[in-house]
């Protein structure tokens, strides 16, 4: 009986604008925006190519010459952090995409045929007991380093929590009056499934795939800290920390700006993430 | 503060608007009614008519950008001292409600608390307002839950919400809120979710706790036939205005607004709108549908939709005028009507 | 029976169970039998959870059926593949009770019509537009309306996109699922009007589930009452809403309140509360509830007796009712 | 001096055995000598000196035949009195066990008790560095009860030392109680030699693989002594609560060739690598300051005896690029990739590899770095197929023999008809001032044919308690004759 | 309520068969022959094939599954390459500094976020909702080996409060251990914290805007007792859930902070164990850390039945 004419203006189609209007999520658009540009672009950016040694000139500190310092072979650690951004968000998009590939199935099967829900669900349930870190070492120790398997490592570990989210969607659209308009037209179960289910689970779905855009990132970090990521001649932030903790006392600046790199991309994705959530989805918020 | 003796609650062009950034909603714009000791009044009003926030507004429980802009809501206590609602701090209507007044909801499946049994949330009202102990709390739960006629009552008392059907939960809403026989009693929607044959039953009952306990109803609803089956006065809202208030049998019999009569021309009546052959007649319809209230003309509310506007209608607000004895119309044609 | 002519649809003996989470079975609908004849309207009235919708989408095969017969012009729909069953699917339509989420919100007002004319084998081209243009004026929108969202609507605009999409496959027979209860009632009325207007105009026939007993009484030529999954009484409207013979229709009727104090009526309500349909009473369902039951209602299920003129009641003493 | 005392030691790891035959690892070594002990040790400048041995061996004069005395009355932990018997297993244990032994199975004919404190070993062609590798504590020919030299792996952690084991927690610590029944030799101590002195009562080793742990745990002064600290980190370790331990000089990073298979089999290649390598930045970039590495192409640095600067020219601190050009030119090299075998276990090694890719890269070698774990590397290594070069380093080894390159069999697999001529002269000489000359051979041949580039010298970092006193630095350090003051 | 729980059990059971062929499968996807790999390349090929034997690799794969299962069945996780002890003992040596780092880290990530989130959704809108949620999301940006170096280097280094790494020697008391595990269990439990606040802000959002608050508040109940009593007690119920997911993602984070704190744990095990190629460790202590999250679990949706009787039909 509540409902009125105005709650049904509360979806706009103009995604931008309405990031625009929070100024939290639109922050983290900027400078998310901002980070993928300089990634992409480091090639252009970046002052010195990423290996370039200069051992005479190793450990100084930020100056003009080096924005962000040198590393302990004398690397710019400006342009480091910049080509790190690229391997950092190239593995974790990939990750978002491979894990959406996978858990986008699974979720759609898992909430929209019955009779395939128990088991798939079962097994999403086995999959999420595995810590994200924890099933990456395992999975990449048994395919072995690159980057690569860390994408793969990491997809499967993500793609159960897509999976979920997909699945609480699709369980819901499924019982929605306009599904069931199109099944008694005769619309086909495939295209009801693309252009019903899938269209409207894009919403959580992008929302999650932003925080597991976060989260591959800060894992990706993690595993390569721990050695056990991508090879370390690839620079990547984490392995950037890892070297320059060792010099955590006379070049500090070499763990510190990896990690805000990280910090910032995280963050900023997050925010983006938080705000997507806010005006796409509220529900969401209660779902991991 | 003046307040006739007969006058239990009073609320004098009470404006609640919910400021936003950009736009301020105003849900209640502008509502004036009196309730007599005893009586039940009626608020009628399509859906975002503004009547909930009227009944939040009195009862202090407004949601947060929601705030009284301006008008007075004056209710009389037991002691019969009168206040002005709209001015009292959230501490002292602690003490009124649930004691003076008390409020049941629409939803009778969401309303009650799922984690505490009915005999602990009836319990709970008594042991808030009153010194007594858990075991006489307890034993005057289930006086109540006999009072609203569950049967079995004894039994039903360690029931969780979820362990009944809606209306019996309803009944334990009921019962909660005349625990401590409160004076005025405001029922949103209270029969709205239920089946007609369990809103018979609550209706029934309600009329009888009144005969009972004596406590005046504010009861919202926008149901006309459920108006007609409880209400001595009626109050019809619109776009979170008054636009009529009259006794009951009088606003049946002759309405004083155009929109009160679209009203009940609009729902279908058998003998009226069906021919003796089965033929149907076409219903009498409300052209349009109810304006936003973030953006509402500023004149007559309902001018748009109106057969009987003329362009001074959109000039000014239409003022209440009084029409009959004791009938109030917000029309500047209400006696042409 | 003393058919007129056959009825478009005929159900008959038609149950539904689910299977609730614990593995307990909910008979949602027990021996459901009822027809539509071409052009008539048919009200199924029921207090919530007598299994209306669910028998109304059985009858579309939107739910499997576990029993019964539904015989659409002369073709049981129950025992047709899925894919027979396609070609039945345009002829039978459905609307929606909530105006807001039977509208795919991703997709434009075109777009959703278009789906339904694709499933009409409409060709594409300009041909279509116009259709679009045809079918939004027939439910009294505007064509340039087409190209907007469902969200820029309001709750009776909806109702009557969603009306327009079960149009324009130009369907024999329409379920309508309580299709006003959301609305404001001063829109309800413009819709009620539209329903009627086109019922005549294209010779629809309809199946108008509803809980409102004089919308029903207004609109429908027939009503079947539902209690539990069960019906209790049907047969024409004027028939039933004048001379019920069954205790429950009797109650129903007695307790809708009605917009008139002067008639305001000193009135017993049905006492309890609707039994569980996890576990419905034997015999009669409505045996619980009734004042007029009696031991003997408690051991057999009343078998439904023809009254005439297609007037039919389940009630073992729906003579004393006469 | 006072006895008692307990001490933590952070080691850099988890040691994979308890048993120093089965293993060459330092790690194993450090820990075990305090266990069991050898009948020969190195004395301060690393000459072999008796341990369980009574004396130095007698050596027949075609150096064929070594009877040693044993010492009496040493006892093992478990309370029985070692006897030739026991060491007789156990060297024959160790020949067929330990790599070392194998080595030494090689050249030995028979070991046999003469009597109760009496073992002769007959070779069967001379050869000198026996009694070094009889010394080694790694891979080392411990001796152990005979009822115990059939086990492999080891299980009774039975030893003569000084220290016995007491308790193990994998990962977490070692625990070693001062063995009181320990029969010391008399006299002063004298490196490994000489008196052991017991005045601590209990060691224990503390794995922590992580070398900044190990910094920081050296900074808050959590460990009396501290093993292997990244040289970088000295500065840290002088204003903690510990005092630095330099060791000066302590090893040598070496790059072995692959002379068997692939790019490297081609001595030019070889030569052009040795052209381009600059080792004085890649020992900048992995030491960080010169007071932590020497740039020097003798295979021994500065007061060893087998000191030479023979035939060290190719060596270049800073590279010579357009050298290695011509020499690659030469070679026909034609863009194949280059394979560096390396892992970040040594956090040094990695570094030279990369400072080495850029001056390889700049001679117009294309690189290839496989970075793996060191237990990848470990197995790797052994397959001819899978690299060019890999990177390791040793501590300065007091016989040359015992350097990997030494041996036909080592990755790397050097074997040329010089290489024989020089080391097989080297080997049977036993006059030591006559070795010394032979080994300016050795260092000759390897200098022409490359079968490893020593990159330089460098010193090792490792932090101690002011508390702790009577350690000698060393490349394995030992906690016997050390005690704690006030 | 006992139907439920069984019901529960059963689903567990489920999980656990899926999760043990899941772990089956990992380790059987290595590529090459874990024998070989495990001993190395001196390896004769007799040993090799004892060691196949040994660990029944020679049998077929559905045969090789049963004789895990088997093995499993008696507490069997097999032998640690390296530390050449069973595996099921290498954990358990191992356990102590995780369990209670684990415990710590939730106890402080627990104390921090319930009040935090409960107040920011409750003056939600308000600056200090604003700044509760920034630095929450902040704390989750943070990478936690990131953070635990930064508090390495100030509280331990700098002002030498505690220690930098490591677990006590042998015989360190029990509260010399703890002290030990101050600095890593706050990292982790500052990090965790910040999923924690954020479910229960949107939990008790949630609850606060349901009906029965605001009949709580129609009784003329204090505010401070109608978020506890009535709001929190229901935002419980998905904060638990969330706790219990916190508790298997501590796990994670303990991999990280172990090592980074060197902490002779399960965490660093696995490190150490991926690093020598100790196989049956790794497969071990996936298995056992699984098994601990859906047990969490399963405890989790008992004590649902205890806190909300609307399961317990
Ligand atoms: N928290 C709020 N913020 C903004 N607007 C609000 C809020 N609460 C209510 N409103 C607006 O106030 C108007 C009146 O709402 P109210 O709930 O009083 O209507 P109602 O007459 O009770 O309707 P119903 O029959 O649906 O219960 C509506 O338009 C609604 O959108
Ligand atoms: N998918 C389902 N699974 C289990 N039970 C169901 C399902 N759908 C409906 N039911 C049950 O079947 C019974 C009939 O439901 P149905 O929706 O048909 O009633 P209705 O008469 O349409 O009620 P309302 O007036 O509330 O719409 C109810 O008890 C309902 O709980
Ligand atoms: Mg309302
Ligand atoms: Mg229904
Ligand atoms: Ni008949």
């Amino acid at each position: 009986m509540a409902a009125t004419a105005g709650a049904g203006m509360a979806r706009e189609p103009n995604l931008l604008m309405r990031i625009a209007s929070r100024p939290t999520a639109l922050i983290g658009l900027i400078i998310v925006t901002i980070v993928i540009v300089l990634s992409v672009l480091a090639p252009l950016i970046a002052p010195y190519a990423p290996g370039q040694i200069a051992v005479r000139f190793r450990l100084q500190g930020p100056s003009l010459a080096h924005l962000m310092g040198t590393d302990e072979l004398g690397r710019d650690v400006f342009s480091r952090v910049l080509h790190s951004g690229r391997t950092s968000l190239g593995v974790g998009f990939a990750v978002v995409i491979f894990a959406s590939l996978i858990g986008v199935t699974l979720g759609l099967v898992a909430g929209f045929f019955r009779r395939f829900d128990a088991p798939v669900s079962r097994l999403i349930d086995a999959m999420m007991a595995f810590p994200d870190i924890l099933l990456a070492i395992a999975l990449v120790a048994a395919l072995g380093p690159s980057a690569t398997n860390v994408v793969i490592a990491l997809g499967i570990v993500y793609a159960p929590r897509l999976a979920r989210v997909v699945r609480a969607s699709t369980l819901v659209i499924r019982e929605l009056p306009y599904v069931e308009a199109a099944r008694a037209l005769g619309v086909p179960t495939p295209v009801i499934l693309v252009r019903h289910v899938l269209r409207n689970v894009t919403s959580p779905l992008l929302v999650q795939a932003t925080f597991i855009f976060a989260n591959a990132i800060l894992a990706e970090a993690g595993l390569s800290f721990l050695g056990v990521g991508i090879s370390p001649d690839i620079p990547t932030w984490g392995t950037m920390i890892s070297v320059g903790r060792q010099f955590l006392d006379q070049a500090p600046w070499i763990m510190w700006f990896p990690g805000s790199a990280i910090i910032l991309t995280v963050l900023s994705l997050q925010l983006l993430g938080d705000g997507l959530r806010d005006f796409l989805d509220p529900r969401l918020a209660k779902d991991v | 503060m003046t307040l006739p003796e007969d006058t239990i609650l009073s609320v004098r062009d009470l404006r609640t608007w919910f400021k936003a950034k950009r736009s301020t909603a105003k849900a209640v714009d502008g509502v004036t009614f009196d309730l007599k000791r005893g009586q039940t009044l009626a608020v009628v009003g399509e859906s975002g008519s503004g009547k909930s926030v009227t009944s939040l507004s009195i009862m202090g429980l407004l949601a947060k950008p929601g705030a009284i802009e301006s008008g007075e809501i004056l209710f009389r206590d037991r002691t019969g001292s009168v206040h002005d609602l709209a001015r009292f701090a959230p501490r002292q209507f602690r003490a009124l409600r649930g004691r003076e007044i008390a409020m049941i909801f629409q939803e009778p499946m969401t309303s009650l608390n799922p984690l505490y049994t009915v005999g602990d949330q009836i319990g709970e009202m008594i042991a808030l307002h009153e010194p007594v102990s858990r075991a006489e709390a307890r034993k005057r739960a289930l006086d109540m839950l006999r009072h609203v006629e569950i049967p079995d009552a004894a039994s039903r008392l360690d029931d969780y919400p979820h362990q009944m059907s809606g209306g019996m939960r309803q009944r334990v809403m009921i019962a909660m809120a005349l625990a401590c026989s409160p004076s005025l009693l405001i029922a949103d929607e209270p029969t709205t979710a239920l089946d007609v044959t369990i809103q018979a039953q609550i209706l029934d009952l309600l009329r009888r706790l009144q005969a009972q306990f004596g406590m005046s109803i504010l009861f919202v609803t926008h149901n006309l036939g459920v108006v007609a089956e409880i209400a001595h006065e009626v109050v019809v809202m619109y776009a979170g205005r008054v636009v009529e208030q009259a006794p009951v049998l009088d606003l049946f019999a002759h309405q004083a607004h155009p929109y009160t009569r679209g009203l009940l021309a609009c729902t279908p009546d058998a003998e009226r709108d069906l021919c003796a052959d089965g033929a149907r007649r076409a219903l009498y319809s409300i052209p349009g549908s109810v304006p936003p209230i973030t953006a509402l003309p500023p004149g007559c509310a309902f001018e748009p939709r109106c057969a009987y506007r003329i362009p001074a209608c959109t000039e000014a607000l239409p003022p209440l005028v009084r029409v009959g004895a004791n009938t109030v119309s917000r029309c500047i044609r209400s006696h042409e009507i | 029976m003393s058919p007129v002519e056959a009825p478009l649809l005929s159900v008959e003996g038609l149950s539904k169970r689910f299977l609730a989470r614990n593995g307990r079975v909910v008979h949602a609908v027990s021996d459901v039998s009822f027809s539509v004849r071409k052009g008539t309207t048919v009200g199924l009235v029921g207090e919530s959870g007598s299994g209306k919708t669910t028998a109304g989408r059985t009858v579309l095969r939107l739910i499997e059926p576990s029993g019964g017969k539904a015989v659409f012009d002369g073709v049981d729909l129950f025992s047709l593949s899925e894919r027979e069953m396609k070609a039945y699917r345009k002829r039978l339509q459905i609307i929606f009770q909530d105006p807001f989420s039977s509208l795919n919100p991703r997709m434009r007002i075109d777009a959703i019509l278009g789906e339904a004319l694709d499933a009409a084998r409409f060709p594409r081209g300009s041909a279509r537009k116009d259709r679009v243009a045809e079918l939004l004026s027939i439910v009294g929108l505007s064509p340039d309306h087409a190209r907007r969202f469902p969200h820029e609507f309001s709750g009776g605009q909806r109702q009557r996109i969603g009306i327009a999409r079960a149009l324009a496959v130009e369907p024999d027979f329409i379920v309508a699922d309580e299709p006003v209860s959301a609305l404001d009632v001063s829109v309800q009325a413009q819709v009620l009007n539209l329903m009627g207007d086109l019922q005549k105009r294209f010779n629809l026939s309809m199946l108008f589930i509803a809980h409102d007993l004089s919308v029903v009484e207004y609109l429908c030529d027939d009503v079947v009452v539902m209690y539990l999954g069960r019906v209790m009484e049907r047969g024409p409207s004027r028939k039933v809403y004048a001379a019920s013979r069954h205790p429950y229709t009797r109650a129903l009727l007695a307790t809708a309140p009605i917009p008139d104090p002067t008639r305001r009526r000193e009135r017993v309500p049905l006492q309890g509360d609707i039994p569980s349909p996890l576990d419905p009473p034997s015999g009669c369902v409505f045996r619980t509830r009734c004042p007029m039951a009696i031991p003997a209602c408690a051991d057999i299920v009343p078998p439904v007796a023809h009254l005439g003129g297609d007037h039919h009641v389940a009630c073992i003493r729906h003579a004393e009712l006469a | 001096q006072t006895a008692g005392g307990v001490i933590d030691v952070a080691t850099i790891g988890e040691p994979p055995t308890l048993d120093p035959m089965a293993s060459t690892a330092d790690l194993v070594g450090i820990i075990t000598q305090h266990i069991y002990e050898t009948l020969y040790t190195f004395a301060e400048d690393w000459t072999a000196t008796p341990l369980l041995a009574a004396d130095m061996p007698q050596i027949s004069e075609d150096g064929l035949t070594y009877t040693i005395p044993l010492r009496t009355g040493v006892t093992f932990h478990d309370g029985s009195e070692m006897t030739s018997a026991d060491v007789v297993a156990s060297l024959e244990r160790w020949m067929r066990i330990a790599s070392r032994g194998k080595q030494a199975d090689a050249v030995i004919e028979t070991v046999a008790a003469t009597d109760d404190a009496t073992v002769t070993i007959t070779l069967n062609t001379p050869y000198a560095p026996l009694l070094s590798l009889l010394s080694l504590n790694n891979a080392a020919a411990i001796i152990i009860p005979e009822e115990n030299a059939a086990q492999d792996p080891l299980e009774a952690y039975v030893g003569t030392g000084p220290y016995k084991l007491e308790a193990r927690v994998p990962d977490q610590y070692i625990q070693l109680v001062r063995f009181d029944e320990y029969a010391s030799r008399d006299g002063e101590p004298n490196g490994f030699g000489g008196a052991r002195l017991q005045y601590l009562d209990e060691i224990r080793f503390v794995p922590v693989p992580d070398p900044n742990t190990r910094v920081e745990g050296a900074v808050a002064g959590q460990f009396a002594y501290v093993d292997q600290l990244p040289v970088e980190a000295f500065d840290r370790v002088s204003s903690g609560a510990t005092e630095p331990v330099v060791l000066a000089p302590f090893g040598w990073p070496v790059f072995v060739m692959n002379t068997q298979e692939g790019l490297n089999s081609d001595i030019r290649v070889r030569k052009a690598i040795q052209a381009a390598l600059a080792p004085e930045d890649m020992l900048l970039a992995a030491f960080g300051s010169e007071n932590f590495f020497a740039v020097d192409g003798a295979w021994y640095p500065e007061g060893y005896v087998w000191h030479t600067e023979t035939a060290t020219e190719p060596y270049k601190p800073a590279g010579d690029t357009e050298a290695a050009k011509a020499l690659l030119a030469e070679a026909g090299y034609s863009g194949q990739p280059l394979r560096i075998l390396t892992s970040r276990q040594y956090e040094y090694h990695y570094k030279m590899a990369q400072v080495a890719q850029a001056y390889l890269e700049a001679a117009g070698f294309t690189v290839q770095m496989d970075v793996v774990e060191w237990a990848t590397l470990t197995q790797n290594r052994a397959n001819p197929a899978l690299w060019d070069i890999y990177i390791t380093h040793s501590p300065f080894l007091p016989e040359p023999s015992l350097m990997g390159i030494m041996s036909d069999t080592s990755p790397g697999w050097w074997a040329t008809d010089a290489k024989h001529a020089a080391v097989n002269a080297f080997n049977a000489e036993s006059d030591p001032t006559k070795r010394v000359a032979l080994f300016e051979a050795v260092q000759q041949v390897i200098y022409d044919e490359v079968p490893a580039y020593k990159v330089g010298n460098f010193n090792a970092l490792a932090a101690q308690s002011p508390k702790l006193e009577g350690v000698t630095v060393s490349p394995w350090p030992y906690f016997w004759n050390a005690y704690l003051t006030e | 309520m006992l139907r439920a729980a069984l019901n529960r059990l059963l689903g567990m059971a489920i999980v656990m068969a899926l999760v043990v062929t899941i772990v089956f499968i990992i380790v059987r996807v290595t590529p090459g022959d874990p024998a070989a790999v495990m001993l190395g390349p001196d390896a004769t090929a007799a040993d090799i094939a004892s060691l196949r034997q040994r660990l029944g690799l020679d049998a077929s794969i559905p045969e090789q599954f049963v004789t895990y299962l088997g093995g499993l069945l008696r507490g069997d996780l097999g032998t640690s390459i390296f530390l050449n002890i069973p595996v099921a003992q290498a954990l358990w040596l191992r356990a102590e500094p995780t369990f209670f780092l684990t415990i710590f880290s939730l106890l402080i990530a627990t104390a921090i976020a319930l009040p935090v989130g409960v107040l920011s959704a409750y003056w939600r809108g308000t600056l200090f909702d604003q700044a509760a949620t920034t630095l929450a999301m902040l704390a989750a940006s943070i990478p936690s080996f990131w953070l635990g170096l930064i508090f390495m280097q100030v509280f331990a280094v700098q002002l030498g409060w505690f220690n930098t790494s490591g677990f006590g020697g042998p015989g360190a008391s029990f509260a010399e251990r703890m002290h030990h595990l101050v600095l890593p269990a706050f990292t982790l439990g500052l990090i965790s914290s910040a999923l924690i606040t954020r479910f229960t802000r949107a939990a008790m959002l949630d609850v606060l805007n349901d009906d029965y608050v605001r009949t709580a508040r129609s009784k003329g109940m204090g505010e401070w007792r109608v978020v506890v009593r009535h709001a929190f007690k229901n935002a419980l119920i998905p904060i638990l859930t969330v706790v219990g997911l916190t508790a298997a993602l501590l796990i994670s984070g303990a991999i990280v902070t172990e090592t980074v704190f060197g902490l002779p744990g399960v965490g660093s095990l696995i490190v150490s164990a991926v690093l020598r190629r100790d196989y049956p460790v790794i497969q071990g202590a996936l298995l056992v850390v699984a098994g601990l999250y859906v047990l969490v679990n399963f405890i989790i949706d008992m004590l649902y039945l205890l806190v909300d009787p609307r399961v317990r039909y």
